[in-house]
């Protein structure tokens, strides 16, 4: 009973912010909305005794990711603004049947094919077990894992460093001829 | 659970190894303060070239057939193979970007090249990945990389938005495919392949939601190799990318894609292929038809190579989903003639672009301006409209062949008929080369360019001419593994 | 029914929950303009599966859901690391974040 | 066994030219032509020394043998017998006119000349060839090469604007070099796709995993294959051979090609067709063959009263002598679809002689067009006048088109005819004859227009007569036309051994029903 | 594979059987080939033949050398050598000979040979002088053709089999194409020559097919070969629609008189007394063939007559002497043509002799009657008499050896005819023949008074006679013309019959018609003051050439409109749908190109939407 209490509402604030993420009009908002979602997702780990995952949540997510999100949100709004259009036109209903689709098909999916598991009652040491898991048969991909985010390091880096001069290309015309030779001067 | 197996991952250490180097070159380097690039940078082309092909070299030395860390890793035959053809098109990749990357943003030597060696690490452990995880991740080390190279020419309108095009499309397919691989976790309780395998193997039944995991995987892995409905960012990110990393970008994505698809669909999901086998059958005849429709009309030469490009999926797409040891044979053939066709082709796209335009005008009188350019990229052509004495044309007609002894006899001559349209429009280009333009002065081609491209023909004419190794040695990759 | 109740939410129930955030994470996708915004949804589609995946892990009673799950989150931060920077880099470009106006590549 | 590669020499020469042209940084345009006049001598030289070589009682002879890709069953596998020898020896004979026809081409000649070679050596290729694989292979060597060469080096025709499909003329730019190229590129692979499908099946259905054409001619297929395979590869290999309705590549490519490339085209190309539909469909394929050939029969029979009188409406020289390959190609359907001993004689002979006939008429429109400019028969008239010795090889080309007895032309379509009186529907012989007889009709009608009448306008001042090696192509031609006119044992008997082996394994494989078209 | 290789021994060595000792053929392959050898040589050696002059006497010289090996082979023949054949396989078919070349020599043969040498070389010699004025180049093609004309005849009549004969018809054929058309560069030649080779080469249609129904049925191309059956009767007909092209019979004849426009003599060799007698030579060499068709000789007869009958009343109003002299070849050959068709085999083959002599003759006079005035109108010769007499006087002996006049040769195979089909019971054909020849002695007579004793025309006055090149040979078929009726004798031994001459009914009518004829001609146009024209209504009739005409719009509104439809239909209709193909994809490919958006989130959605519809198929799958 009171498992349900907490899935529904956990399921309920993760949903709301979910919601909100795609309907707010306010940029800042959609983000902060986002860290709701976030928070609430780490409760579901929680409530599903991942203890260690609901930590890494917070920290990575709504310590990296949302702050990172709130900078970005801060740089770009010179422009655009607060206040951003939600839908383009005939978008947000194509749209909306799609995912409206989607989720009927996953839930028509889940519905009939759940395997009939039942979570087994005694408590892991989750966080344990995790590192073992981690440290065994699953230390190549963490490996590789270090070197996927020391590539996206060195990637954002380059991509968002501003060259020397910060020439500011005026909005190109549509069928902009690609790899002007002009653009070898920079640097 | 032992560490055993460590020499088993040779490959990937080594190409980690150089990866290192190149980091520490690049960071070694002292910047030049006066925005023009040092001889020593320029050199860093040359070094990740030069290592690559000390890495295939060591290819044939390294210890095979080793399982590493209980089994995540295995360096098969096919796996060695697909490297190779991996390591080829990185090397080929980097020794033709030289004079691009010069050209065109010089500050920038060091991270393109360890871009593209980040990207082949991935894919190097793709090849020989046997674990959902590993899979996941090797896929996205990857995929990141490539992001960023694509936007590498920052100033350039085409390249932001293509890479932000792949990007968006990339990062929705990654969570379809996490969410598919999740699915399958959840309903075999493993990560494992060959668990997995064995899992099935038993009989049970497998469920709407394994079919779900299944089918999702399918539609993310769909998304690197540009398989229709997930290809439509291939023409928009070719056009708007550096050209030699477009040719890079436009066959080692999908061969090591093609590389999971078989690891996961073949080797773990055997035995559904029930399942899968009609949705990759409408698949391929789906992107075979979309991908060159779509060329018929192109006029800008990379857009036309990109649809091209999907065409070709369309056929792979074929030989993976006969799934016979001469299915996957075939695969892995034709990915390697694809590898020396296309990426000559998108160098020699390269050299005519460097005048700013990539439209078929400014191809006029290539022939005439450049025999020997306008030679090559003839002979590029056929090969990719599979015209006898050149690789492509082995790739498509083993590719029929062994589609036919698989049953697909409309499938092959649909491909063959949709061969003829291909040929369409490579005859466009043929046509704008050696039939329209006059005389002109010759592009200006790099020694190292030169050097690509000269390779390429080589192996294209190589291939070509004598096939007999490299179909032997594809088809007993294919055969190790689904025999073992 | 009571013994749903009493059993507390099953997989499917997760499983459900997972799925409609990655549904209205896709509508985001699919419907927002700024490319923050989609960013952002694309975020809510990771912790879709993230709970997909400890959900199972819940319920088979290993630790290997979640830690695929633990290595989905470094993924996507990664991913949106590098997709902020790409943001930035079309921000500095054209002044603007909107995706509607970039289609100059078409065909 | 045999101690020389004769037939690697023959097929290889022209590739060997080309690439040494490819080599060789020279600009001269003499040493272009020597070089590529000395290997179409080469492989000349070697056709006869095969021909006469070749030991009289049928069988492959000049085996080689190396391999591609023995797993799966492919291999070089080179060998003639009495049908490659003729065709052997016309495709090196039409060559090596070719060559000299080509000799005042002016513009962008090494590479006229490097294409022109990989062509020769796809043609080669199919005649000699063995192996089912390495046969289409050559094929589609041998078709690509064309694109190009009409495409650069080609003319272009205004085409008049009418019909229902008025509107594509502009969209299409029918009439253009670059339209006749394509459009004669695509069709052949459009068919060479059937082929495809249909040597596939053969294979799979063979189950001996090799290609090779003796292992496949040894397999029975099962009837229900052979009722499909047969017409594929007939769409196929007819394509090229210009069967009805799929010919209409056929006159705007050839109207369109340069003088070497058509009479290549015409006098040899569409020969592999015709080859390919008897030695692979017909006599691989015995049952379906003799299911369908009533069909092929038909069409065979509308390709030559059709194209007969297509020609005899068109006012261009060489859609005329394009209409006339189509027509000239029913005569050898025609005796290929009855079947018949002196119909499959005739057929390889009409593949000889129509070649040589139309390698000389393209060679003289060539010679024609270079002095005046002008295709238009209206606008001629009176050359005789001033170019005589023309005047004179076109009649005799015109009179073997239309079957003089003398010439080529009447050995084979005489012997096709007696095929097809004895064939499957007599009937289709009197549709041939009456072909022959509209034959005379346009042909001498064009010659009249041309060469007769009072002299040449004048417009076309300086006409003058074949000039140095232009003769040589004209003189080669001729001769053979006449000598094969004359003798026609010097081929025919090989021809026939041949024939009649295939006959007589196709009669022991099929039912009797099925051969019925067979005489005993 | 090949399972037959016993092919060799089944065919002759293929050299040709040469004998040093064999005197037979030995002088019949010096008459065939040595022509051969000088047609060779002209062609080839273009000095040679361009220096006119020389060639000519070359050629002449070869064709009396031809006669002369042609008489000594038919003095040997009449001496009774026995008939020869010597043949080398020429077509094989499952490695037998199916068709061989070679010669074939008996009485018909020879005599024939001798015929058409002797007439060669006559007119060779003839034309030495006749051609003198035209440029050399021209005289060296002219006696390269008719140097290939002796030996392709020569092939034809000493043929051993139906396939030889017919080889040598066609050549002939050509060579009539190019003699007619010898003044290329004049358009009514050209036009004059594609006709007659269209018209012949139609009938010939039916002599292939002929052929191959033979073929078909005995599996030789032998002319004594047993027919059953329907072919019996089918192959001989279809073979006599060769022969009614080439021997122009109506309604095939349309071509014999526009051939005029060839050097006169040609016409004289080709047009009237060889190439157009093949016909008839083919129905005599394949009599065994056709005696088994009597509906089909019934047939002839009917055709034969027609034309005897047709041919001279249209050549009653011509004003063109050689238009006059083809119709007439016309209508003596009716008269063959109809003598076969009743079985007079001998009378009909005896005719084809004389007829040889006198109407060759008779073109060669009137060749020296256009070369004497420039022109080929009777009214412009008027009064030829006067001037060129030897040459009018032998023209006058060939007309009344054409008219039947007894004494001279028509008269002899003539009233052969008559009184053999009188004997065999055909009426109304003979009834046709007699009222022909009376016609025929009308327009002779016509031509006669005209051009030798009319009003002088202009050009006439300072005409000069032939040279001796001309005369000599004029004089030489003179002198057959008035003889070679005695040689029935000869010939029956040579057939193997029994010949007597004798007076009958029917030849003393014949002569009296043909008196007849002569005497209404002189009064009709022997005096200018009887004007009424008896004869306008059929002038204007005739002239408006009623069976050209027929011809005329099936060509010009039959072949030529349904030439220009299947023309148009495939170029735009045939043409058009394949086209059609290529614009769809094209425009396929143009509208498709809309779905590529350029915007990152249709991409997305496509994505998504493949999603779902993959997840669709599972569940329903599932």
């Amino acid at each position: 009973m009171g498992a349900w209490i907490a899935f529904l509402v956990i399921a309920t604030v993760l949903l709301v912010g979910a919601l909100m993420v795609v309907s707010a009009r306010d940029l800042v908002h959609t983000v902060l909305w986002l860290a709701l979602s976030l928070i609430a997702t780490a409760a579901a780990y929680v409530a599903l005794h991942a203890d260690f995952l609901a930590a890494a949540q917070i920290l990575l997510y709504t310590g990296g990711v949302v702050t990172l999100m709130l900078f970005a949100v801060m740089l770009t709004r010179r422009q655009s603004g607060a206040q951003v259009l939600i839908d383009r036109a005939n978008g947000g209903l194509r749209a909306a049947l799609l995912a409206a689709a989607l989720l009927g098909l996953l839930v028509t999916a889940t519905v009939r094919g759940t395997p009939k598991l039942v979570a087994p009652t005694f408590n892991v040491d989750s966080t344990q077990a995790l590192g073992v898991t981690f440290l065994t048969r699953l230390i190549l991909p963490f490996e590789l894992l270090s070197l996927l985010l020391l590539a996206a390091m060195v990637g954002a880096i380059v991509l968002a460093r501003r060259d020397g001069k910060g020439v500011k290309l005026a909005r190109l015309a549509p069928r902009v001829v690609i790899g002007q030779p002009h653009d070898g001067g920079e640097g | 659970m032992t560490f055993t197996g460590i020499e088993s991952l040779t490959l990937p250490l080594a190409v980690l190894a150089l990866l290192l180097m190149v980091f520490l070159a690049d960071l070694l380097v002292p910047a030049p303060s006066d925005g023009r690039q040092s001889d020593a940078q320029r050199g860093l082309g040359a070094l990740t070239c030069v290592g690559l092909v000390g890495v295939i070299l060591l290819s044939w030395w390294m210890p095979q057939g080793g399982l590493a860390f209980g089994g995540a890793y295995v360096q098969d035959a096919f796996a060695t193979y697909l490297q190779r053809v991996l390591l080829a098109a990185a090397a080929l990749g980097a020794l033709g970007s030289i004079d691009h990357v010069d050209r065109n943003f010089p500050s920038r030597q060091g991270e393109y090249y360890l871009m593209l060696l980040f990207s082949l690490l991935g894919m190097v452990v793709l090849a020989g990945a046997r674990e959902l995880v590993l899979i996941i991740v090797a896929f996205e080390l990857m995929g990141i990389p490539l992001y960023v190279l694509a936007a590498m020419q920052k100033r350039a309108a085409g390249g932001v938005e293509g890479s932000l095009k792949l990007y968006l499309t990339g990062a929705v397919s990654s969570a379809v495919t996490l969410y598919g691989m999740s699915f399958i976790y959840g309903v075999t309780g493993t990560t494992n392949l060959t668990a997995i395998a064995a899992r099935l193997s038993l009989g049970d039944d497998q469920g709407p939601l394994l079919v779900l995991g299944l089918l999702l995987s399918l539609a993310g892995m769909g998304f690197k190799i540009g398989v229709v409905p997930f290809h439509m960012w291939v023409p928009d990110t070719y056009q708007g990318s550096p050209t030699p990393f477009v040719a890079f970008l436009s066959v080692a994505p999908k061969a090591a894609g093609f590389g999971v698809l078989v690891r996961l669909f073949v080797e773990g999901l055997g035995a559904m292929r029930d399942t899968w086998w009609p949705i990759v059958l409408v698949l391929c005849v789906a992107t075979m038809v979309v991908g060159n429709l779509f060329a018929l009309s192109q006029r800008n030469v990379k857009r036309l190579l990109a649809w091209s490009g999907v065409a070709h999926i369309g056929l792979m797409l074929l030989a993976f989903g006969i799934a016979t040891v001469q299915g996957i044979g075939v695969l892995i053939f034709y990915l390697t003639a694809y590898v020396f066709t296309n990426m000559g082709a998108f160098f020699i796209v390269d050299v005519v672009g460097q005048d700013g335009s990539d439209d078929l005008d400014a191809w006029q009188g290539l022939a005439r301006r450049s025999p020997a350019l306008g030679g090559a990229m003839l002979i590029f052509l056929l090969s990719l409209g599979g015209i006898p004495f050149v690789a492509g044309f082995w790739a498509k007609f083993l590719l029929f062949w062994a589609a036919w002894q698989a049953g697909m006899g409309l499938l092959v001559l649909l491909g063959a008929l949709l061969a003829v349209l291909a040929l369409f429009y490579y005859l466009k280009v043929a046509r704008s080369m050696f039939i329209e333009g006059t005389d002109g002065p010759a592009p200006r081609v790099a020694l190292p360019t030169a050097l690509a491209i000269t390779i390429a023909l080589l192996g294209v004419i190589g291939i070509g001419v004598y096939p007999q190794p490299f179909v032997d040695a594809a088809l007993a990759a294919a055969a190790g593994l689904l025999g073992g | 029914m009571n013994e749903i109740i009493a059993a507390g939410p099953g997989l499917s129930a997760w499983l459900i929950l997972a799925g409609v955030l990655f549904s209205v994470g896709v509508y985001g996708v699919l419907s927002r303009r700024n490319l923050i915004a989609i960013l952002c949804s694309v975020e809510l589609m990771a912790n879709a599966v993230n709970i997909n995946l400890v959900a199972f892990s819940r319920f088979h009673g290993d630790t290997l859901g979640q830690a695929f799950a633990l290595f989905g989150i470094a993924l996507t931060v990664a991913e949106v690391g590098v997709g902020l920077a790409i943001v930035m880099l079309v921000y500095r470009q054209r002044q603007g974040i909107d995706i509607d106006d970039l289609h100059d590549l078409l065909g | 066994m045999n101690s020389f590669p004769w037939l690697s020499m023959i097929v290889f020469a022209p590739l060997v030219a080309a690439v040494v042209l490819l080599a060789i940084p020279t600009k001269s345009r003499t040493t272009t032509r020597i070089v590529a006049i000395t290997s179409t001598l080469v492989s000349l030289v070697g056709s006869l020394r095969v021909a006469i070589g070749y030991l009289p009682g049928g069988g492959y002879q000049f085996r080689e043998h190396y391999p591609i890709i023995e797993s799966i069953g492919i291999n070089l596998d080179l060998g003639v017998d009495g049908w490659g020898i003729s065709l052997l020896l016309l495709t090196s004979i039409i060559i090596f006119a070719g060559a000299f026809a080509s000799w005042t081409l002016t513009q962008r000649d090494k590479e006229f000349y490097v294409l022109l070679l990989a062509l020769v050596c796809g043609v080669f290729g199919v005649f000699v060839s063995l192996d089912l694989f390495v046969f289409f292979l050559f094929y589609e060597i041998a078709v690509l090469p064309m694109y190009l060469l009409i495409g650069v080096w080609g003319s272009t025709k205004k085409v008049a604007e009418a019909g229902p499909f008025r509107f594509l003329f502009r969209l299409l730019d029918i009439g253009g070099k670059e339209y006749a190229a394509i459009k004669l590129t695509l069709m052949l692979l459009t068919g060479s796709a059937f082929i495809l499908v249909g040597i596939l099946a053969m294979y799979d259905s063979a189950g001996a995993h090799s290609f090779s054409i003796e292992t496949l001619g040894r397999a029975t297929y099962p009837r229900s294959l052979q009722m499909w395979v047969f017409p594929a590869l007939w769409l196929g290999f007819g394509t090229l051979a210009g069967v009805f309705p799929f010919h209409t590549w056929s006159p705007d490519g050839h109207a369109s090609a340069p003088t070497a490339v058509s009479m290549l085209h015409a006098g040899v190309l569409m020969k592999l067709g015709a080859f390919g539909v008897m030695r692979i469909g017909m006599v691989m394929l015995p049952q379906g063959a003799a299911s369908w050939a009533w069909v092929v029969g038909c069409v065979a029979v509308v390709n030559i009263v059709y194209g007969a009188l297509a020609a005899m409406r068109q006012t261009d020289l060489k859609y005329i002598v394009a209409y006339s390959s189509v027509s000239h190609m029913g005569v050898v359907m025609l005796g290929a679809a009855t079947m018949t001993v002196e119909g499959w004689n005739g057929a390889i002979y009409q593949m000889v002689a129509h070649g040589l006939m139309t390698g000389l008429f393209f060679a003289l429109v060539g010679l024609i067009y270079g002095q005046t400019h002008d295709r238009e028969v209206g606008n001629m008239g009176g050359f005789a006048k001033s170019m005589p010795a023309v005047a004179v090889f076109f009649t005799i080309a015109s009179l073997s088109s239309l079957g003089m007895p003398g010439l080529a032309g009447f050995v084979a379509e005489f012997q096709v005819f007696l095929g097809a009186w004895n064939g499957p529907m007599p009937w289709w012989a009197l549709a041939g004859v009456l072909g022959a007889w509209l034959t005379a009709v346009y042909v001498l009608r064009a010659a009249r227009r041309i060469f007769w009448g009072a002299g040449p306008p004048a417009r076309f001042t300086n006409l003058s007569d074949p000039v140095g090696t232009e003769w040589v192509a004209l003189v080669v031609l001729t001769a053979c036309l006449i000598l094969f006119g004359v003798a026609p044992r010097l081929i025919l008997d090989d021809i026939d051994t041949t024939t009649v082996g295939y006959l007589d394994t196709i009669s022991q494989t099929a039912p009797p029903q099925a051969s019925a078209g067979v005489r005993p | 594979m090949t399972s037959t290789t016993s092919s060799a021994d089944a065919s002759p060595p293929p050299i040709f059987p040469l004998h040093a000792d064999h005197l037979v053929l030995n002088l019949a392959l010096i008459a065939l080939l040595l022509p051969l050898a000088c047609f060779v040589l002209l062609a080839l050696v273009w000095p040679l033949r361009r220096a006119g002059r020389l060639a000519g006497w070359l050629s002449a010289t070869v064709a009396v050398i031809s006669f002369g090996a042609s008489a000594r082979l038919l003095m040997l023949v009449v001496g009774g050598e026995a008939p020869l054949t010597e043949t080398v396989g020429w077509l094989v078919r499952d490695g037998k000979v199916i068709a061989s070349m070679g010669v074939h020599i008996d009485g018909i043969s020879a005599s024939m040979l001798a015929v058409v040498t002797l007439v060669a070389a006559c007119v060779q010699v003839y034309s030495l002088g006749y051609m003198a004025e035209d440029s050399l180049p021209a005289q060296g093609r002219y006696f390269t053709y008719h140097s290939l004309f002796i030996t392709a005849m020569g092939g034809l009549v000493l043929a051993p089999n139906l396939l030889q004969l017919f080889a040598g018809w066609e050549l002939v054929g050509l060579c009539s194409y190019l003699l007619i058309g010898f003044y290329w560069a004049k358009p009514s030649a050209g036009q004059a020559a594609v006709k007659a080779f269209w018209v012949t080469k139609f009938a010939d249609m039916g002599l292939i097919v002929g052929l191959l129904a033979l073929y078909g049925a005995t599996g030789t191309f032998a002319w004594d070969a047993h027919l059953v059956g329907i072919w019996a009767t089918a192959v001989p007909a279809l073979l006599f629609m060769g022969v009614m092209g080439k021997s122009a019979q109506v309604p095939l004849h349309i071509w014999l008189p526009d051939a005029m426009e060839g050097p006169t003599p040609v016409s004289a060799l080709l047009h009237a007394a060889t190439m157009v007698a093949a016909g008839v030579y083919l129905i005599v060499r394949a009599y065994p063939l056709f005696e088994l068709a009597p509906s089909l000789l019934l047939a002839m007869t009917w055709i034969g007559a027609s034309t005897a009958l047709i041919a001279a009343a249209t050549a009653i109003v011509q004003d063109d002497i050689k238009k006059v002299l083809a119709y007439s070849t016309c209508s003596q050959l009716g008269y063959m043509i109809a003598a076969l068709g009743s079985g007079q085999i001998m009378g009909g083959y005896f005719h084809l002799t004389t007829h040889a002599f006198f109407k060759s003759l008779l073109f060669l006079g009137a060749g020296a009657a256009i070369h004497a005035v420039h022109s080929n109108d009777i009214h412009d010769m008027g009064g030829l008499w006067k001037t060129t007499r030897i040459s009018a006087l032998l023209f006058i002996t060939g007309s009344l050896a054409l008219v039947g006049v007894p004494i001279f040769a028509g008269f002899f195979s003539k009233d052969l005819i008559l009184e053999e089909m009188l004997e065999a019971g055909q009426y109304v054909p003979v009834a046709m023949l007699v009222l022909g020849a009376g016609l025929t002695a009308f327009y002779m007579t016509r031509v006669i008074v005209i051009a030798y004793f009319g009003d002088a025309a202009e050009g006439a006055e300072h005409a000069h006679e032939a040279p001796w090149t001309m005369l000599l040979p004029m004089g030489a078929l003179g002198l057959l013309a008035v003889g070679a009726g005695f040689g029935g004798d000869l010939l029956a031994t040579l057939w193997g019959q029994q010949y007597h001459f004798g007076m009958t009914p029917i030849g003393i009518t014949t002569s009296v018609i043909g008196l007849g004829g002569i005497a209404l001609g002189i009064m009709r146009y022997g005096t200018s003051t009887w004007t009424a024209d008896l004869l306008g209504g059929l002038r204007g009739f005739i002239l408006s050439g009623p069976v050209d005409r027929f011809w005329d719009s099936a060509w010009r509104q039959g072949l030529l409109p349904f030439a220009q439809v299947v023309g148009w239909f495939d170029r735009y209709i045939v043409d058009g749908l394949i086209n059609m193909v290529a614009w769809l994809f094209i425009f396929l490919a143009d509208r498709i190109k809309r779905f590529q958006t350029g915007r990152a989130q249709d991409y997305v959605f496509a994505v998504v939407l493949g999603v779902v519809a993959f997840i669709a198929y599972g569940m329903v799958g599932a």
